[in-house]
């Protein structure tokens, strides 16, 4: 039972981990392709189940707000309304029944694309305070954000034709190069914390135990 | 009074930013004004991948648009599928994210309106979960990723074997997708590989640019408005660029207005964020 | 202006959202909830569909029986709404994160460092761009390092290199920001399109 | 076994990463003391919990929308830290999750972290919540929790994407105490803009060492520092070689 609860998930990882990274390397012995390959199709199945857990995480979490009589309660009845009926219309009815296309094209388009459009209000406040010269690490985000803010559109080539130039020479050199030292660090971040779950020495994603 | 006015400066109300943002927006979308279009070197290289491969190449276009990105993704698409039908390539289209099929059915529309048949000149391959994983296990296996096509099926799907018989591959959206079309696909076949992304993450996608890991960048609605004057196929993206002008503009002066008032009143204490 | 109920439906989420920007109101936790639903919906249904087409078809149509081992992967995730046999859904569990960690781990080693580094190392530094690319490289990264002491000498050095990485990063970073602010502003240019043109139709 | 062509380079340099790893954990859990610089948005996190006892406000914490990655797993040990000092403190602790494996772990972690500080009675089963694993919804969740709830410190580590800005500026305006950090780089440049503290890049993978020492971690920070001293040094040699039209270094890394 402890076998099964605490170290088969870790070996588990191990074994899926091992395959897959070995597979960029490893030409022979060609069993490693394969289980590489099998491994990554089965965990798209895997996947596909996981996206499904949501739904049924939302639906836990509203019954309880209307049994518990949360804060806002009532509104709690269109989450759950709405995760069942648009559920079962789009597996039974399949995705591309009219009425869940309309659905998807006249409530979910519209709501995803306004609360993501928000961003560009709460970017303009926030830059309106970031972009400040308070001290040098500010001046100098500043003067880099102000260039490429104007070289990016028409208006500051109307301005003067060299914003355009120093625009694309900052992308170029320094943030290209800033980002690429960035990049090279979080790699390797990347490959440390990885490491720790092929080698399996982690077990953070297995709740601490 | 005088410094009144400029700690008033320094502390513009957000809902005043929000509105004037709102209505400088809209003024060019009513008298569009006409501002010049410079071609960035990214988009130019985007371009010459397509313009450089013979006509009737083999080309795969895997997509992560969504409602929230629709706005700068779907005209830089939009320019891309119709330039890819100037050259009479033949097109495989993949969703690789969950709110992304509803705009490969427009696509899909898109060719069939213009004599491409489905299954011989382009294909739509189904939605699968995974992200990063589906990548990898394309780029190991194309074929067996997408099994549940029959042979039969599709003639186009029955021509090729393996991803390496796609000649560009353009992978689209606002996430990490490109960075997996790169590691995965270009790594181990060297596909070349354009990508068409939102401005937000060209910053970090430069470096693979300078590389050659991407041969080419389309980027925001900018990139779209280029792309659509390379290409010559007149579309969406240049008609939203006054408006991007306007607003950025609104924005730096509240920039350099807040810049102004801060040394003006330098010494006195102010409230706000940032470190 | 529009006839259609479906772009009336769209315009009323449209500014019910944009409300929040003056105030929290019952318009907005309506839409709020409604989209919470839908969202999660979509997900699932999405989810069902990918695993329809890549387990459920091949095994059904070609008799491809071995997925029935990831479909039962697939409902042992599941099991984690049970509290007793929760479980279960560690095992499941532990192998997604062991592909994704493998995934991560080669993407990183191969395209994010082995060929970041081959595409620095060729570059020669007489031309004044290149070597200004190269310092920012260096020092940038030397403000990663962590594991040393600070407090020595050596240790000191090293942050005062970093140091410098950092303004360079700032460089970095307004530039995202400039970049951005105008790409977030299309966004909203997408909404107003919709609200004069296909809405209200004043809009040529 | 035989190595695909032009790996040959990649793979020793695994193999001396995963020995270095192997070597400094050793050390560690032999008693070894190594260092590790101070990060200054760790040593933050006390000052936001304590802003908001005394404020009587509740804490936020999130891990934005991404997928489970190594972002998590470090962020997973800044959680189990915030949430045992919130115990202690007893500070309302709110986390916001977008997905669904998340969810589990993290009822795991905090409630681990109550019964750990002695307070298993505080905790609260229905402060760590499932939101959305769809990212617009999730903001607009998130943007209501904010104006109804008003958190006093807003913490967000983990894999962002462009929730990052929203909800960092939406902090901003409740005036919460905000401490954010990724190793998604293009995120950083939001928080650098809205927060008050903010983890660059690979500064949160280093959150279980800087915070637990424990000796696993701390082994991958030195394994990792390895990797970076040896692209200091190849860079620089290979770019003055490169310069004086000695190509060794370059030629090496196309092995």
């Amino acid at each position: 039972m402890k076998f099964l609860r605490s170290s088969l998930p870790i070996w588990l990882g191990v074994l899926g981990g091992g395959a897959v990274l070995l597979d960029l390397f490893v030409k022979e012995p060609a069993f490693v392709k394969l289980l590489s390959k099998w491994f990554l199709e089965w965990r798209v199945i895997l996947a596909s189940f996981a996206l499904t857990l949501g739904a049924g995480n939302l639906l836990r979490v509203h019954s309880n707000r209307i049994r518990l009589k949360s804060r806002d309660w009532g509104y709690s009845y269109i989450t759950a309304v709405a995760v069942v009926g648009y559920a079962a219309l789009g597996i039974i009815a399949k995705r591309t029944n009219p009425t869940y296309s309309f659905i998807f094209d006249n409530a979910y388009s519209p709501l995803s694309a306004t609360v993501f459009s928000i961003n560009a209000f709460y970017i303009s406040t926030a830059c309106y305070r970031a972009f400040r010269a308070r001290n040098s690490h500010a001046a100098v985000l500043l003067i880099s954000g102000v260039v490429v803010m104007l070289g990016s559109v028409g208006i500051g080539y109307a301005i003067w034709p060299g914003f355009n130039q120093l625009t694309q020479w900052i992308m170029n050199f320094p943030n290209s190069a800033a980002m690429r030292g960035m990049n090279i660090g979080a790699a390797l971040g990347i490959m440390g914390v990885s490491l720790r779950v092929i080698l399996g020495l982690e077990r953070g994603h297995l709740g601490g135990e | 009074m005088e410094g009144g006015i400029l700690t008033n400066l320094q502390n513009i109300d957000r809902r005043i930013i929000y509105t004037v943002v709102f209505l400088v927006l809209l003024f060019p979308m009513f008298k569009p004004i006409g501002l010049p279009l410079k071609i960035s070197q990214t988009t130019q290289s985007a371009f010459d991948a397509v313009e450089n491969l013979p006509n009737g190449s083999l080309v795969m276009l895997t997509t992560a648009n969504a409602p929230g990105t629709a706005a700068e993704l779907e005209p830089q698409t939009i320019a891309l599928i119709k330039h890819w039908m100037k050259k009479q390539h033949k097109i495989i289209m993949w969703p690789s994210a969950a709110e992304a099929p509803r705009f490969i059915d427009g696509y899909a529309k898109l060719l069939k309106d213009n004599g491409y048949v489905e299954g011989r000149d382009f294909l739509v391959l189904p939605y699968l979960a995974g992200g990063e994983t589906v990548f990898g296990s394309m780029a190991n296996d194309l074929k067996s990723t997408f099994s549940m096509i029959s042979p039969g099926q599709s003639a186009l799907w029955d021509s090729i074997t393996s991803i390496s018989d796609v000649d560009l591959l353009a992978d689209c959206g606002g996430g990490e997708s490109q960075l997996w079309a790169i590691a995965h696909i270009e790594a181990k076949h060297r596909t070349p590989t354009i990508c068409l992304i939102t401005a937000v993450i060209l910053a970090v996608r430069q470096p693979y640019y300078t590389s050659g890991q991407f041969k080419g960048i389309v980027s925001g609605l900018n990139g779209a408005a280029e792309y659509e004057v390379l290409a010559r196929v007149p579309g969406a993206g240049a008609a939203g660029m006054d408006a991007q002008s306007m607003g950025h503009l609104w924005v730096i002066f509240t920039i350099l207005a807040g810049n102004f008032a801060y040394f003006a009143t330098r010494g006195k204490k102010s409230p706000g964020g940032g470190q | 202006m529009s006839a259609s109920p479906g772009v009336w439906l769209a315009a009323f989420f449209t500014l019910a959202i944009y409300s929040f920007l003056y105030g929290d109101n019952p318009a907005y936790k309506f839409s709020e909830h409604l989209f919470v639903g839908l969202g999660a919906a979509h997900m699932a249904v999405m989810g069902w569909e990918s695993m329809y087409n890549r387990a459920w078809t091949p095994l059904a149509t070609k008799g491809e029986w071995w997925y029935i081992g990831a479909i039962a992967g697939g409902i042992m995730l599941l099991t984690r709404w049970f509290r007793p046999i929760q479980w279960v859904s560690r095992i499941p569990l532990g192998f997604m994160m062991g592909v994704a960690a493998g995934l991560s781990a080669r993407s990183a080693i191969d395209a994010q460092f082995w060929r970041q580094i081959q595409s620095t190392v060729a570059l020669k530094l007489n031309v004044v761009n290149n070597a200004v690319y190269v310092f920012i490289v260096v020092s940038t990264l030397a403000y990663f390092l962590f594991a040393f002491n600070d407090k020595t000498g050596v240790g000191r050095g090293i942050r005062g290199v970093g140091m410098v990485g950092q303004y360079m990063m700032m460089i970095a970073f307004g530039a995202s920001l400039g970049s951005t602010i105008m790409a977030r502003l299309s966004l909203v240019i997408g909404r107003l399109d919709f609200l004069f043109k296909t809405w209200l139709g004043v809009l040529k | 076994m035989s190595l695909v062509t032009g790996t040959v380079g990649k793979f020793v340099f695994l193999l001396v990463f995963v020995g270095l790893f192997w070597y400094f954990v050793n050390r560690t859990a032999s008693g070894a003391q190594l260092h590790i610089r101070r990060i200054a948005g760790f040593d933050a996190l006390d000052e936001a919990i304590g802003r908001c006892t005394e404020m009587g406000r509740p804490v936020h914490y999130t891990f934005g929308i991404g997928e489970l990655d190594a972002n998590v797993l470090a962020s997973f040990d800044v959680l189990g830290y915030v949430a045992g000092q919130c115990a202690k403190m007893d500070t309302d602790l709110i986390v916001t999750n977008a997905l669904g494996e998340v969810q589990m772990m993290t009822e795991e972690i905090v409630r681990a972290a109550y019964i750990n500080a002695g307070k298993a009675d505080s905790y609260k089963a229905d402060n760590v919540r499932f939101i959305s694993n769809v990212q617009t919804a999730y903001i607009s969740a998130i943007l209501g929790i904010f104006q109804r709830e008003r958190p006093g410190a807003n913490l967000m580590m983990g894999p962002f994407f462009a929730e990052s800005m929203t909800l960092a500026e939406a902090g901003q305006q409740i005036g919460a105490i905000q401490v954010g950090g990724t190793g998604r780089v293009i995120q950083v440049p939001f928080f650098i803009a809205a927060c008050d503290y903010t983890l660059v890049g690979d500064e949160l993978f280093v959150a279980g060492a800087y915070i637990n020492r424990k000796p696993v971690q701390v082994g991958a920070i030195y394994a990792q520092d390895f990797g970076k001293w040896f692209t200091l040094i190849t860079v620089i040699a290979g770019t003055i070689l490169a310069t004086m039209g000695n190509n060794t270094i370059t030629d090496l890394f196309k092995k």
